[in-house]
């Protein structure tokens, strides 16, 4: 029944299985927003953040997911404005995951404070010493052009294009759209960067606390480094799983190796710099501030392996899996090195927001632990839920992958070099 | 068929502007009346009452606001004049000695806190430079309350975005105090003004 | 109120001493605080850590073991930190900010978005978050101070010297035709509660008064100085190992005290 | 954020955020309001169709976008940089008056057993134009197209006195699942609608006699080999669907025998749309 | 309908771009944000005049002064009274917070009157021979007491009951002593009147002989970790080696944990340091002989009078200890718990009262404490609603005189114990306290000193009518040094020598039975503290939550209790569901209790205790 909105010339499962594939994840997004509004209804008493835990699982959800979307920016300034014309196959893909992500993560935090009544307070009264506040507007901001980076993918929908209006306008839209990636870069890039400056500036937070280049500590830059890393890995792994679970194949095995290259080479840079910043941590910034850096990790189940896990399985292993070309051709290695960088940045994310609060700072403070609270853990799946629904319904109706129905004649042509060789 | 739109278009605009400059003040306030008919006018001319008369200053500097009711009751044990406010204050309140529920146009919300003393003995204001003419006021206004806010009309006073009708008083918003602050050259805070 | 306004030099920084040696960890100044600033009981069924305490009392001990063990009661309180100080900067819409004519850190709960960002710069731990609308009592709230206004759920809050004390201070200065306050006329709930005396208040400029002395006293010491916030708050102690909390956490004795 | 709000100080931190933030706003909405601006000068110029045809143009695989000089072996490769409008291209213009005339080869009637006449000159999207005496021009489907469509389920044909542009919708045509537009080959204002049952479908008064972008003579039959290579693969992305192989010669309505063919994809496919 | 559809957007597209131009939209964000500063949920403080009113707090025997800070009347926090002789300006948190406990959700608001007055009366009418009525007074010493003793001599077999007198009733002057050896007195945590310790604290040495590091110990001068339990065997055996310095030790050091060159150094210090004073936790006779040994009567320790009482009050039945009743034998029993006092366990009440119905009637505000066994649990005011004098404290060397006096009006409905008593015996005891204000008044000895102006002006210069006022405005009389007393304390004196082991040496069998010793971690009043006491036990874990025990992690593994966890406490007298928290700072073989209501009714004065996994 919703054959006319799917585009010509590309297999879509039936409505009904569809349907099918959808209802769990309704489910679920059903159960999160039940467990959100009973943390705006009921106050945040509803989650296992305390005192202590100010901060818990929404932020470091938040802080995920953002550093995954960057795929979004990061592509569209190498497809856009170094012209990297390959990656064409895999922007409209990107841009969805970026909104979603971005989108998400805005939802979470909504939630996540205490009065969201007063949201527009950090717009009218802003303090522009606070990251958070450049946080804020970054993501408004970059919120905003990826949804407008989101309207050509919606108006090339078959249908759609039929109108007139909505044609010329995606047309138009369109030949503008570097302007936009332009902007996207650099705000996702700030955001990026103030989300990293977030817990850098904490000096109260020897644990968290860097120096760095002028307002920014060197978390800014490393922040934005990961997430540039990550951000290619992570949309390599959603095409693969895209195409295990529709059984299609939708990228060139070319491009899929190429954001390998470009994920592995950041993440090299990235695991280089971080390693460095954590020498200077180590030996000159946590000192300085009193506390030598070994007693971070004396606390269980924080042990120093944390930060091996961080930096060497889940960084430099990855980058090297990645570039190197023999183990990028084979898809298992490209994808699970992928799938690590993803995870690396996921548990720098998770040091960064739940390791800092949990680490004690006065001496006679105890070491806490902390436990999400089912409205919490639903909360976030909805956040998951809302993402995997609108990037399915975006699959079905909208070209995320230009190069499907290629690839689908590519697939038929062996047997038709036959045919036609039969023919003369 | 464009200059149709065209008109559609401004129909729409004319219809939001009416509805938001002229519905939406009065749609905003629920207006009450206050308890006693109350006359500043006839008390200032006839007892010759100035405003600290029955709006005091404790020992301690605190401000009294409204008076209570002994304070009438020192002259109105009995009706004075024939008029039926007067009556009805009697009996309503005076002989049952039940205090009338004041409504305080000038109310500040429970944040704030505002020294009277402060600014008429160091800051030398005048009554009438907040509280606008109402010593001279024949009746009192009825009480109108903002339904979401809870705060009275006289807060916001006639700012550019209030509607017809506004209190007939200077706003008391926080802009209200810091542009005076300001203009006087007082260091301010958060913490001067609200506790 | 930023930036500009906290490199100008405070006419007065009040600050305080607080003597380790008399405190007996009776936790008179916790209540007399959560009654002069209408903090609330815990909350029904509350879990620890959820609950808001302006000043805290801590029993610290030296991580021995019976008989060795000894123990010190360490209140802590919003340190009101001078320099650079890590809440004022982090609060995304000017929620917290340093008053130039006290030094006091400001927290303002009609401002605050409830994004908890300050409690995670705090090293002190002593910024509270209200989980719940406060509630008390039926009939309790018959006593609740109306110098202070009670916050409502999902904002920040902390000590701020008892300021609504301060402001009936200066009305009070005010009424008897005076522009500013005497030391003595204002003192903190905290201070004025201790039986010990273990608490004195005081301005820092002013070199005659407890905090002023203390701050030259070879045994007094700040907590976490070493993190330069240039806390106000000084403790003072003869005793050597009681100085060592203000140094950052040893790793954990294999043992961890259920208490203190 | 605004000068006047409470809190705002003209600091260095303040100017640089604030400015920065503005300028983001701008940008953006400039962006919007260009977009919309330009896209209503489209539709008041009329250029949906030619905008339409170009993102198709855009859309094709880079196989049917071959330039007709790659069909007669003057290029071993090459993409059509004007979406099939001769008329704007040098290079034909310059390859037109290089090449020595070809000698007209006999008239071949039987391209796998399908007519293309050579008194008519044809478009890459399957119709045929045919000069009448009147200075008009009557336009049909050729051969293919026909066998393609077969019976058509429905024709939508536009008014006559209605303008048609080159590579602009010329009529709609419907066949089980398939939904395509057949191109105008030629600019002109519609005389005369005809239909499948009539020789032709349009008679069109054209704007001028320019039918450089049209196909004619030598270039007939190594097109249509090419159609036929397209068609082979149109049909084989059908899972499971016999190739002509077994087949040989089209039948009058290749549908018919393709019963479980996304028609849709073929006809799409042949008739050049996305 | 396309071109409908069409007009639809448009007019609505003006429609939005027209709203903004108008006050709605932004007048509606800014009321919801500041709708979210004032909403239902958070409480508006009533505003009014704001005055200052004095009393005496009379939630414990120290009884110290209180400047209450009132708004139109309702008192909103509370203070001490600098410069005050006794409290020195000081105030517990208990204290701090009194002002809370009429609402408190705990408060007893209603109670059979008639039906107690009723059952009491046919109870006395028809009791068989031997049977007593007795009245349980929790706080001796007060006006009130004298009407209780008084009643009891007016029926037959009436019995005046009260928990025995620390130091055999005997007062501290702690501004003489120069060395104090605590037994486990919690010194500087509720022991006396705090801000009178806390001044003297600095003009003495502490030495605190105690199992575990309390508060007090944490701050001792020095702190002596002996083996919980063997405070009495520390003090017999100093007082045994100042009486003979060739005493054999080697059973105390074991007792102790202490070695016998410890103990004679101990004992040498309280000499050479002296004048030196002993203090207990539990009233040990052990340490009265010590004090004796000392030298400390007379000096440290002396006989404190009672302020004047009008002569026709003296015909008063005697103070008895509740041990001293035959069991099974008070047929009537009032107990007046209207104010904290002294604890006796319930178990040790109930062994005697008769079997068959007994009639017991409690008057309390709580309905914590004894009322929950009573029958008849009748309602009385509470501090600060009610009017009645504070004894004066044990470290008050000289008599005094001060009211608790109302700050507020008691609900309705609250009874008023001496009165239901008094009518109970058929005797008269209107206005007592006033009464002894004037018998006071015409001693014409002592200064009285009142709050508001902190003035303390003699007796003598004052009209009985000024006394009477001042006193319901918290001013406090005091007896003059050297002024002879009017009326002597009961039982004071003590042993000159003392023999034979201590108590709980004698019995081994009960000891492996019960092998921990308890030990009271804070005031007994915890459980019937305000709410926001919470901040100590919940908000903060400054101290345990009440019915909360505190043992070593061995202890804890040796009864099969893990972790923070459940249990059950078992003593001689009963036992009650409790909480556990291993804390390594407490030695093993102790248990350190939160005291609640339940915990109360079966742990008394050194009661020994096992815990068992629930």
């Amino acid at each position: 029944m919703d054959k006319e909105f799917i585009a010509r010339g590309v297999k879509r499962c039936s409505g009904g299985k569809f349907l099918l594939w959808i209802l769990p994840w309704g489910a679920m997004l059903i159960f999160g927003l039940y467990c959100a509004g009973l943390c705006l209804v009921k106050g945040l008493n509803q989650t296992n953040m305390d005192n202590r835990f100010a901060f818990g699982l929404w932020i470091f959800l938040d802080l995920t997911v953002i550093a995954l979307g960057a795929g979004a920016f990061f592509t569209g300034f190498l497809l856009y404005i170094l012209k990297m014309k390959e990656l064409r196959a895999v922007i409209n893909s990107a841009v969805v995951i970026g909104l979603v992500c971005y989108s998400g993560a805005m939802c979470a935090l909504a939630v996540d404070v205490g009065q969201p009544l007063r949201f527009w307070f950090t717009f009218w009264y802003p303090n522009v010493h606070s990251m958070l506040t450049e946080v804020t507007f970054c993501i408004t901001c970059y919120l905003t052009v990826l949804a407008i980076e989101y309207l050509p993918i919606v108006l090339r929908n078959r249908k759609l294009r039929d109108v007139p209006a909505f044609l010329v306008f995606e047309h138009e839209l369109h030949k503008l759209i570097y302007v936009l990636a332009g902007v996207g870069t650099f705000l996702s890039f700030f955001h990026q960067g103030s989300l990293g400056g977030l817990y850098g500036v904490l000096r109260g937070r020897p644990f968290a606390f860097r120096e760095g280049l002028g307002i920014w500590p060197s978390t800014f830059f490393l922040f934005i480094l990961s997430a540039a890393a990550a951000g290619p890995s992570f949309v390599l792994l959603t095409s693969w799983l895209v195409e295990k679970i529709s059984n299609k194949r939708l990228v060139r095995p070319a491009v899929m190796q190429m954001l390998g290259r470009i994920s592995g080479l950041l993440l090299a840079v990235y695991v280089l710099l971080k390693t460095i910043d954590t020498l200077v941590w180590i030996n000159r910034t946590s000192p300085g501030s009193g506390f030598p850096a070994a007693q971070y990790y004396a606390w269980n189940p924080f042990g120093a392996w944390i930060l091996f896990a961080e930096i060497a399985v889940f960084g430099l292993l990855p980058a090297l899996i990645l570039l190197t070309p023999k183990l990028r051709a084979r898809t298992g290695w490209l994808v699970s090195a992928a799938a690590m960088a993803s995870c690396g940045v996921a548990l720098n994310r998770f040091v960064q927001t739940v390791q800092t609060l949990a680490v004690p700072t006065l001496s006679f403070d105890k070491f806490m632990t902390y436990t999400p609270s089912w409205q919490e853990t639903g909360t976030f799946l909805a956040v998951l839920a809302y993402g995997v629904i609108v990037y399915s319904f975006s699959f079905r109706y909208f070209q995320l992958f230009p190069d499907e129905r290629e690839l689908k004649r590519e697939l038929a042509r062996p047997e038709e070099e036959t045919a036609l060789a039969g023919r003369y | 068929m464009r200059i149709r739109g065209y008109l559609v278009f401004l129909a729409g605009t004319l219809a939001a502007l009416g509805a938001g400059w002229i519905g939406f003040p009065y749609a905003i306030y629920t207006s009450r009346p206050q308890p006693v008919d109350f006359s500043h006018k006839v008390h200032a001319e006839k007892a010759g009452a100035k405003c600290d008369d029955c709006h005091a200053f404790r020992d301690d500097g605190t401000f009294a606001g409204i008076p209570s009711l002994d304070k009438c009751a020192g002259c109105h044990t009995a009706p004075m004049g024939a008029t039926v406010a007067e009556k009805n204050f009697i009996d309503n309140y005076v002989t049952p000695n039940r205090e009338p529920a004041w409504d305080s146009y000038a109310r500040q919300p429970e944040n704030v806190f505002f020294s009277h003393i402060t600014h008429v003995k160091l800051g030398q204001l005048k009554c009438e430079q907040c509280h606008g003419d109402q010593g001279a006021s024949d009746k009192l206004r009825p009480y109108q309350e903002d339904r979401i806010s809870g705060y009275s009309r006289d807060i916001w006073g006639r700012t550019p975005f209030e509607g017809a009708g506004a209190g007939a008083v200077p706003g008391m918003k926080m802009d209200d105090c810091v542009d005076c602050h300001h203009k006087h050259g007082l260091s301010h805070s958060c913490l001067d003004c609200h506790k | 109120m930023t930036s500009n306004r906290e490199h100008q030099k405070a006419a007065s920084r009040y600050g305080m001493t607080i003597d380790l040696d008399r405190c007996t960890g009776c936790g008179a100044c916790m209540v007399a605080c959560a009654v002069e600033n209408n903090v609330p009981p815990a909350h029904e069924g509350a879990p620890a850590r959820k609950g808001v305490t302006w000043i805290r009392v801590f029993k610290v001990d030296n991580g021995e073991d019976y008989p060795a063990n000894r123990s010190v009661f360490v209140p802590v309180l919003c340190q009101q930190c001078g320099e650079d100080t890590p809440c004022v900067h982090v609060c995304p819409q000017q929620a917290v900010e340093v008053d130039p004519a006290t030094g006091i850190v400001g927290q303002m709960p009609e401002r605050c978005l409830g994004c908890r960002y300050c409690m995670a710069a705090c090293p002190y731990h002593a910024r509270y978050f209200n989980w719940w609308d406060p509630q008390w009592p039926a009939g309790m709230e018959k006593t609740l101070n109306p110098n202070v206004a009670p916050r409502m759920r999902g904002v920040v809050e902390k000590c701020n010297f008892c300021h609504g004390r301060w402001h009936a201070a200066k009305e009070r200065a005010a009424a008897a035709g005076k522009s500013g306050i005497e030391a003595g006329d204002y003192v903190p709930a905290c201070v004025e509660s201790c039986p010990a005396g273990a608490i004195r208040f005081g301005d820092l400029n002013d070199s005659s008064s407890q905090p002023a002395l203390a701050a030259k006293d070879p045994h007094s010491f700040r907590l976490l100085e070493k993190l330069g916030t240039e806390p106000k708050i000084y403790y003072h102690s003869q005793r050597d190992w009681v100085r060592q909390v203000a140094a950052a956490p040893k790793p954990p004795s294999a043992k961890e005290s259920a208490r203190g | 954020m605004l000068p006047w709000n409470y809190g705002f100080h003209w600091t260095t931190g303040t100017i640089v955020f604030m400015g920065a933030f503005y300028t983001v706003v701008a940008i953006v909405a400039s962006t919007l309001i260009d977009a919309a601006l330009r896209s209503r000068r489209d539709l008041r110029s009329r250029l949906v169709e030619r905008i339409r045809w170009t993102e198709d143009f855009r859309d094709l695989p880079a196989s049917s976008r071959q330039c007709r000089h790659v069909l007669t072996g003057e290029f071993t490769y090459r993409e059509c940089p004007h979406a099939f409008d001769c008329r704007l291209c040098e290079t034909h213009a310059k390859l037109v008056a290089n090449s020595a005339p070809v000698p007209a080869c006999e008239p071949d009637n039987d391209i796998f057993g399908m007519a293309f006449p050579l008194n008519r000159i044809y478009h890459r999207g399957h119709t045929w134009v045919h000069a009448e005496p009147d200075g008009t021009v009557t336009v049909g489907l050729d051969d293919l197209g026909r066998r393609l469509l077969g019976e058509p389920d429905r024709v939508d044909l536009p008014q006559p006195g209605a303008r048609v542009a080159v590579n602009g919708t010329g009529w709609r045509a419907r066949k089980r699942n398939a939904e395509v537009r057949i191109l105008s080959p030629v600019d002109g204002e519609i005389v005369e609608t005809g239909g499948p049952d009539a020789p032709w479908y349009l008679r069109i008064r054209p704007d001028n006699i320019d039918f450089r972008n049209l196909l004619g003579g030598h270039e007939i039959k190594p097109w249509i080999m090419r159609e036929m290579e397209r068609l082979q693969l149109a049909l084989s992305g059908e899972a499971g669907v016999p190739t002509l192989a077994d087949g040989g010669v089209p039948v009058p309505d290749i549908a018919a025998v393709y019963p479980q063919a996304d028609w849709d994809a073929v006809c799409g496919e042949m008739f050049l749309e996305g | 309908m396309q071109r409908t559809r069409r007009d639809i957007l448009l007019f609505m597209g003006g429609g939005a771009a027209g709203a903004v131009l108008t006050p709605a939209p932004w007048r509606l964000v800014t009321d919801a944000a500041l709708w979210s500063e004032n909403w239902p949920g958070v409480p508006r403080p009533a505003r009014g005049e704001i005055t200052a009113r004095y009393t005496n707090c009379a939630l414990c025997p120290a009884g110290c002064a209180v400047r209450a800070r009132c708004v139109s009347g309702q008192p909103v926090s509370l203070a001490g009274v600098p410069s005050h002789p006794l409290s020195q300006g000081a105030l517990c948190a208990f204290g701090l917070t009194g002002h809370h406990l009429p609402y408190h959700p705990q408060r007893l608001t209603h109670g059979p009157v008639e039906e107690a007055a009723a059952a009491v009366s046919a109870a006395m009418a028809k009791r068989g021979p031997g049977e007593s009525v007795a009245v349980l007074d929790l706080r001796p010493g007060r006006s009130a007491s004298w009407t209780y003793r008084r009643s009891m001599a007016a029926v037959n077999n009436g019995l005046y009951l009260a928990p025995p007198r620390p130091l055999g009733g005997a007062a501290v002057d702690l501004a003489k002593a120069r060395i104090v050896l605590s037994l486990g007195a919690a010194l500087l945590d509720g022991w006396g009147t705090p801000g009178n310790v806390h001044a003297a604290r600095a003009n003495f040495h502490l030495i605190q002989a105690e199992p575990w590091q309390s508060p007090t110990a944490a701050l001792a001068d020095q702190w002596l970790p002996i083996r919980p339990g063997s405070e009495p065997a520390l003090a017999l055996a100093l007082a045994n080696v100042l009486n003979d310095p060739k005493t054999a030790l080697s059973e105390a050091a074991e007792a102790t944990g202490l070695t016998d060159k410890q103990i004679v150094e101990l004992a040498h210090e309280l000499v050479r340091n002296g004048p030196a004073l002993v203090l207990s936790a539990d009233d040990l006779p052990e340490a009265l002989a010590l004090n004796q040994a000392l030298g400390a009567w007379g000096r440290t320790l002396v006989a404190r009078a009672e302020a004047p009482v009008p002569e026709p009050w003296k015909k008063a039945a005697p103070e008895r200890a509740v041990a001293s009743v035959p069991d099974a034998s008070i047929r009537v029993l009032f107990i007046d718990e209207s104010v904290p006092g002294d604890h006796i366990p319930w178990s040790a009440i109930e062994r005697k009262l008769v079997r068959d119905n007994p009639v017991v009637v409690t008057f309390a505000w709580s309905r914590q404490g004894y009322g929950r066994h009573a029958q008849f649990a009748l309602p009385t005011a509470v501090y600060p609603e009610l009017t009645a004098d504070i004894p004066p404290a044990i470290d008050s060397p000289s008599a005094a005189f001060r009211l608790s006096a109302s700050l507020m009006a008691p609900p309705a409905g609250m009874v008023d114990a001496s009165a239901f008593i008094a009518k109970a015996a058929g005797i008269d005891a209107a206005n007592a306290l006033q009464q002894r204000a004037d018998a006071i008044h015409k001693s014409g000895q002592g200064t009285l000193f009142t709050c508001a102006d902190a003035k303390s002006t003699p007796l003598k210069d004052v009209k009985p009518a000024d006394f009477w006022k001042a006193l319901n405005e918290g001013a406090c009389w005091q007896s003059g040094a050297g002024d002879s007393p009017a009326h002597s304390v009961g039982r004071a004196g003590a042993p000159t020598a003392f023999v034979g082991p201590p108590a709980f040496l004698s019995s081994p069998q009960q000891s492996t039975a019960f092998p921990l010793v308890v030990a009271f971690s804070g005031p007994h009043a915890m459980s019937l503290a305000s709410p926001l006491m919470s901040k100590l036990y919940q908000d903060s874990d400054l101290r345990l939550a009440p019915n909360t025990a505190a043992l070593h992690p061995d202890t804890a593994r040796a009864a099969g209790i893990a972790g923070d966890s459940r249990a059950l406490l078992e003593t001689p007298f009963g036992r009650c569901p409790i909480a556990v928290v291993p804390d390594s700072s407490v030695p093993p073989g102790m248990l350190e209790v939160a005291p609640g209501p339940e915990v109360l009714d079966i742990c008394g004065a050194d009661t020994r205790a096992k815990v068992v996994a629930a």
